[in-house]
């Protein structure tokens, strides 16, 4: 991968590979692909339309919530319309958002590989997602749950509405998830082209790498954890019902023992592209490159064992609240550790502003303030006033919602342009980008406040003088949706009419930017040979991007 | 990317088997079982939940647990867990003898696991259906003998007893439909000592159904 | 397990199984200690039953582990991942158990073990 | 000394930082101490981040990209660097974590004089009950100045029980029991919530604490006692769960079954006479003389009663004479609730039954 071989030699002659998007025709091609890229943009259309769908449904919830009572739906609607905006956001967007999208189309293009270790998984991932979503909207279909996204029992072994296909839902998507890890760190492991040593991976692989693990020994707890709750459902198993001997408490032990580390699903992938950005637009390299790589794993391990404070008011001895609790206050040091080095790599950096930077600088903001919330929250006495209070809501939003969102789109930028081989317009991109974190810290910091006071999660109705607190979350909350609107029709914009990118718009030292935009089929007309490290400058050109 | 001829290696005598994105068999085969040791590790994970609840309410309801225990069949346990070993031996000696390249052998050796699989899902039935007799299935099946005193809490240990065997079972399922296809492949000579990865990665998978049963047996069979 | 994977460059496996009558000690050695659990449950040890039953089937699994499944001389990251599945598995359990068994008394199930029957049975 | 200091301090500006912050009165004695942290977590919370953004922003600023192809300087912030970022944050976390872990000792820690109330949460409403006699549904009158525990079930599914002002929390699960103190400080009234989502209803789950002087307390208590007996004819004020009133109509079947002569048929402790014994009878599976199973119920009992012959026992005869015109239906209530009370401990306790409990001394 040395720059002068690259410049001198034309990377693409007439008659080479032709790109991946033009290289094959046909609605075939697409749907039988085995190409990681195009995988990656059926993610991407997929993960789109849940983004959607969830958002939609957030919308309603905060019209809802406008007035104390009797909004705009009665209390069934609303029950249920939190439970689908918490399980298509959670396990329909979140979850595959990333690793999905943008996990699929550079694993393998920044390891120089031609492909995962295995394709035909790789599709049949994406399909067993696919099916996932399509039992969740058939579900929806026909009612929708109310149980939330926890289907805390005995609640959900109790309910008359169509938890089934929603549970079944759930158990599919975690077997799309378990493949796409185990294929993730096989391919990290045995796929890395030559001189790509562990210490030159990109952070975002990195951050895939932990993620990966924590998918495949964590998802398949769920897994059966949610196939007892519908075994119960229809035969009276009762291993979660009290009236027959079961406790539910185990339910919520075996529940948080994956959801918990599922939150560092959702995030660690953000982490990564989080690490891919500052790289990028600092023009330096990354200050603290071991230490983010390492406190990658120092979360992924604590985290798993953190899970027992989502129980803090369940009755849980001070015994193990204070294990649980001191386990916690680890996971928040190793982001810090992250946020420091992000931070620092600022110091004395050339700073190429643009909006995918916007999004990480709204990204450090949501993730200080909701990480530091979060470890609030895992400080035992006062989760005990917080614990289920618009404050949770506000902080995994900040955390999980927000920093996800927030990457999710500043990676959509960044990466757009080899993706896509099209550049976007700058203008309403930042635009887009100021309202949409604008919108998101409006939206939720009233929440905030909301929890202090007391309010209860999951209230259709509620005291009036929670109100006005109600009404600014709700206005910024339509700011939000207005300003992703206006991200998304500028990028179909720009992948209509947008101009041809070159090869690297950025002028960023990452690997992936040396191929040509879009790649080849198969990237590399041969496996490369890497010999730098990843983050190293190598005085390439900024190419401006348009206007 | 650079782009230099030199190392492009071994795609000159590129054996069939081998997929484009691998630069060599070793690398490919390591791959495979890799991935399936990541997949066995999952499934460890699949059924700690279980494990999970099992202990949480034995550790609980320890008299109960013991009294339902007598109630399922130790003997067959005890044959069951025989039948799995041996069909673990049978499968690690296929693969031995895949790699010395012995077809034949190796077609038998998988065909006496698959029918050791058969056997154990056959004598697995029957457990259930007399179970099913005295009224032992969980849930709103449960319908023990009175003189029996079963406490009601030994309905818990049927639950896992029934949920853990019945996953179980349906691994077996699988590996035997896996056992299978690998088989017919060997018949029509898929494998050879250079490529039988396949045998290696589906052996991976049917010795796991057997380490979770040498588990299952003690903790659901015997307890004192 | 490295990138260059150099060692395996000719196209080589390297083979770590036993030959056919190791594997036959193998299996064995595995009737054996099933016998050896089956016995051992037959009598009665009081609170050791369980801990020898378990062991038993510890030391029969990772014999399987070893050498049925070649995880002998296998790569360190095949054994490692077996490692860690199994160390969380022990860290949900117990953790878990350590819960429900340090709660308030009342609030474990009425039959089970720790909760306490009043002497009155009586609300005042 | 360092925590005394910062406890101090906090106080000075307790009320002005509690207004800030939205959060509802302190009405407990473990609240002022919990807001103490509480702003100084979140104060430290705010002024990170806030802090990380300015200084991402400034950075930003200074060091903006000054055209084509400069590239930024190369730094290696040395050892320390790190050793700041990770001491620094686990200094204050930790010290959270201490801090809090004694306050949840202290919420865990019921002390031994506290009066008892028992708590039922049911879809969609709160019961209370104080121990000798008087109940009401949503609203807990506590003494203000003496410590207050909640023992607490539900009939259903989880709920919360959630008093904002004394910040105190607790899950209640069905077929379990779990405890809540407190120490009510300021008299007035408190919202309290379902925390725990629970249906339909959930938001409207909702009661209220009424703290009073500990002397009105004392007299209202009285009032209430006073007034029990006629208030239990009282349906607006529903008595069929509160644990009192299941006790007498135990003690009301016992008397019953001994006046109608059931004792000469039925055993209590076990041994089978002329009829199965009652011991244990309740949720037994008992095998009828057709060769059914049947699982005894409220129902099955109360067919027994007025229709004896209908699904005989195996083993018995039919020899019990009908009790239907014999019994009124609250005193086949009575022998039912009776019969429940049977239970042989080894044998199930229904979850949602009021408690066999025995105060926890520690």
């Amino acid at each position: 991968m040395s720059l002068a071989a690259v410049e001198e030699e034309p990377r693409h002659p007439e008659g080479a590979e032709p790109d991946y998007i033009r290289g094959k025709s046909g609605v075939m091609s697409w749907v039988l692909t085995l190409d990681h890229k195009r995988i990656a943009l059926l993610y991407l259309g997929t993960v789109t339309l849940t983004f959607f769908l969830g958002g939609v449904f957030a919308l309603a919830l905060r019209t809802e919530l406008l007035v104390p009572e009797n909004g705009v739906m009665d209390a069934m609607t609303y029950n249920r319309m939190f439970t689908l905006h918490g399980v298509t956001m959670v396990f329909f967007f979140m979850i595959p958002a990333i690793p999905g999208v943008f996990g699929n189309f550079f694993l393998p293009i920044m390891i120089g590989a031609h492909d995962v270790a295995f394709p035909r998984l790789n599709l049949a991932s994406y399909y067993l997602y696919l099916a996932a979503v399509c039992l969740g909207l058939w579900g929806m279909i026909h009612g929708g749950t109310d149980t939330g996204w926890t289907f805390y029992t005995p609640y959900s072994t109790t309910t008359t509405t169509t938890v089934l296909p929603i549970l079944a839902a759930a158990f599919v998507n975690g077997f799309s998830s378990i493949l796409t890890g185990v294929n993730f760190i096989v391919t990290i492991h045995t796929l890395r082209a030559d001189g790509m040593h562990w210490m030159r991976l990109p952070l975002f692989i990195w951050a895939l790498y932990g993620t990966s693990v924590i998918q495949v020994l964590a998802t398949p707890v769920i897994g059966i954890t949610l196939a007892l709750c519908a075994v119960e459902h229809f035969l009276g198993t009762g291993i979660f019902d009290p009236a027959r001997g079961g406790d539910p408490i185990l339910f919520q032990h075996l529940f948080w023992f994956y959801s918990h580390p599922a939150v560092y699903i959702m995030v660690l992938p953000a982490f990564g592209v989080a690490s891919e950005l500052v790289g990028a637009f600092t023009r330096k390299p990354l200050v603290g490159y071991r230490m983010i790589a390492l406190s990658t794993f120092g979360i992924a391990f604590v985290g798993f064992l953190a899970w027992g404070h989502h129980l803090f008011t369940s009755g849980q001895s001070a015994v193990d609240a204070g294990v649980f609790g001191f386990l916690s206050m680890l996971i928040g040091v190793f982001t810090a550790i992250k946020m420091f080095n992000w931070v620092g790599s600022m110091y004395k950096a050339s700073i190429v502003m643009a909006a995918p930077f916007i999004y990480t600088l709204g990204f450090f903001f949501l993730t200080v303030f909701g990480g530091m919330t979060g470890v609030a929250l895992a400080t035992i006495s006062l989760d005990v006033h917080w614990q289920d209070t618009y404050f949770v809501v506000a902080h995994f939003h900040f955390i999980m919602a927000g920093a996800v969102v927030m990457m999710f789109l500043g990676a959509l930028h960044y990466w757009f342009p080899k993706m896509f081989g099209k550049l976007y317009t700058e203008g309403p991109a930042m635009v887009g980008a100021v309202l949409v974190i604008l919108g998101f810290i409006g939206t939720f910091t009233p929440q905030f406040f909301l929890g202090n006071e007391g309010m209860p999660r999951r209230y259709y109705s509620y005291p009036a003088h929670f109100q006005w607190l109600h009404v600014t979350s709700t206005i910024f909350a339509y700011i939000l949706f207005l300003g992703l609107l206006l991200v998304l029709i500028n990028l179909i914009v720009a992948l209509a009419n947008g101009k041809q990118a070159p090869n690297n718009p950025w002028g960023a030292p990452q690997y992936e930017w040396d191929i040509p935009s879009p790649p080849t089929e198969h990237n590399f007309p041969a496996t490369p040979v890497i010999n730098r490290d990843p983050y190293e400058y190598r005085g390439q050109e900024i190419i401006e991007n348009a206007n | 990317m650079q782009t230099d001829a030199t190392i492009d290696h071994g795609h000159a005598e590129k054996p069939p088997h081998l997929r484009f994105q691998f630069s060599d068999s070793a690398r490919q085969f390591h791959a495979a079982k890799f991935g399936m040791w990541l997949f066995l590790g999952q499934e460890v994970m699949f059924f700690s939940a279980l494990l999970c609840a099992y202990a949480y309410y034995r550790n609980q309801f320890p008299v109960a647990w013991s009294m339902a225990s007598h109630r399922i069949n130790t003997t067959f346990g005890l044959l069951e867990t025989i039948d799995l070993l041996f069909s673990s031996f049978t499968v690690a000696l296929a693969i031995h003898f895949v790699r010395l390249g012995r077809r034949g052998i190796t077609t038998l050796l998988l065909f006496v696991t698959l029918c050791c699989g058969l056997i154990f899902l056959c004598m697995h039935s029957y457990e259930y259906y007399t179970e099913w007799h005295e009224g032992l299935l969980p849930g709103r099946f449960f319908h023990p003998e009175a003189e029996w005193h079963l406490p009601m809490e030994s309905a818990m240990f049927f639950s896992c007893y029934f949920f853990t065997t019945v996953l179980h079972s349906i691994h077996v399922i699988i590996g035997v439909g896996v056992l299978g296809v690998i088989m017919i492949f060997n018949i029509r000579g898929k494998y050879s000592p250079a490529y039988y990865t396949h045998v290696e990665v589906g052996g991976l998978y049917w010795h796991l159904v057997d380490l979770i049963w040498i588990f299952l047996f003690p903790l659901y069979y015997l307890v004192a | 397990m490295s990138a260059s994977a150099d060692s395996h460059a000719n196209g080589e496996h390297k083979h770590h199984g036993l030959s056919v009558g190791g594997y036959t000690m193998v299996f064995l050695f595995l009737i054996f200690c099933t016998l050896l659990t089956w016995w051992t449950a037959k009598q009665d040890l009081g609170d050791w039953n369980l801990p020898v039953a378990l062991a038993i089937a510890t030391t029969k699994s990772t014999i399987v582990c070893l050498f049925f499944m070649h995880l002998w001389g296998d790569t360190r990251v095949n054994q490692f991942i077996l490692i860690l599945s199994v160390l969380f598995v022990i860290l949900m359990c117990s953790l878990t158990i350590a819960d429900v068994n340090t709660r308030f008394p009342l609030t474990a199930p009425p039959n089970s073990e720790r909760f306490k029957v009043p002497a009155n049975g009586q609300l005042e | 000394m360092k925590v005394g200091v910062m406890i101090l301090a906090a106080a000075f500006y307790n009320e002005w930082m509690r207004k800030l912050l939205n959060l509802p009165p302190q009405a407990s004695s473990i609240a002022e101490g919990v807001d103490n942290l509480l702003f100084f977590v979140i104060a430290v919370t705010t002024l990170v981040s806030i802090g990380f953004a300015l200084v991402a922003l400034v950075l930003w600023a200074v060091y903006r990209n000054k055209g084509k192809g400069t590239v930024g300087q190369v730094v290696h912030p040395g050892i320390m660097f790190e050793v700041v970022a990770i001491s620094g944050p686990l200094f204050f976390f930790l010290l959270w974590f201490f801090i809090g872990f004694r306050q949840y000792v202290e919420m865990e820690s019921p002390p031994d004089d506290a009066m008892e109330v028992y708590v039922m949460g049911k879809k969609w409403m709160w019961k209370f009950a104080y121990p000798d006699g008087p109940n009401a549904v949503g609203t807990l009158h506590v003494p203000v100045g003496r410590p207050v525990k909640l023992l607490m079930t539900s009939r259903d599914v989880i709920h919360s029980f959630f008093i904002p002002a004394f910040r105190m929390k607790k899950d209640i699960v069905p077929g379990r029991y779990s405890e809540l103190w407190f120490t009510a400080t300021e008299p007035g009234s408190y919202e309290v919530f379902c925390a725990e989502y629970c249906g339909t209803g959930h938001s409207m789950m909702r009661g209220e604490v009424v703290a009073m002087k500990a002397d009105e307390f004392d007299q209202w208590l009285a009032q209430q006692r006073n007034g029990f007996a006629s208030r239990q004819q009282d349906s607006a004020v529903s008595t069929e769960e509160a644990p009192r009133t299941e006790a007498n109509m135990v003690l009301q079947g016992q008397r019953l079954a001994g006046e109608k002569g059931c004792f000469k048929c039925h055993s209590v402790d076990g041994q089978p006479h002329i009829g199965p014994t009652w011991l244990g009878l309740y949720h037994r599976h008992e095998h009828l003389s057709t060769g059914e199973t049947i699982n005894v119920d409220e129902p099955y009992i109360t067919e027994s009663m007025m229709d004896p012959t209908a699904k005989l026992v195996a083993g018995y005869g039919p020899v019990m004479p009908t009790y239907m015109g014999k019994l009124t239906a609250p005193e086949t209530a009575a022998i039912v609730e009776f019969i429940k009370s049977l239970r042989n401990p080894e044998l199930q306790a229904q979850p949602s039954e009021p408690p066999t409990y025995e105060p926890s001394r520690r």
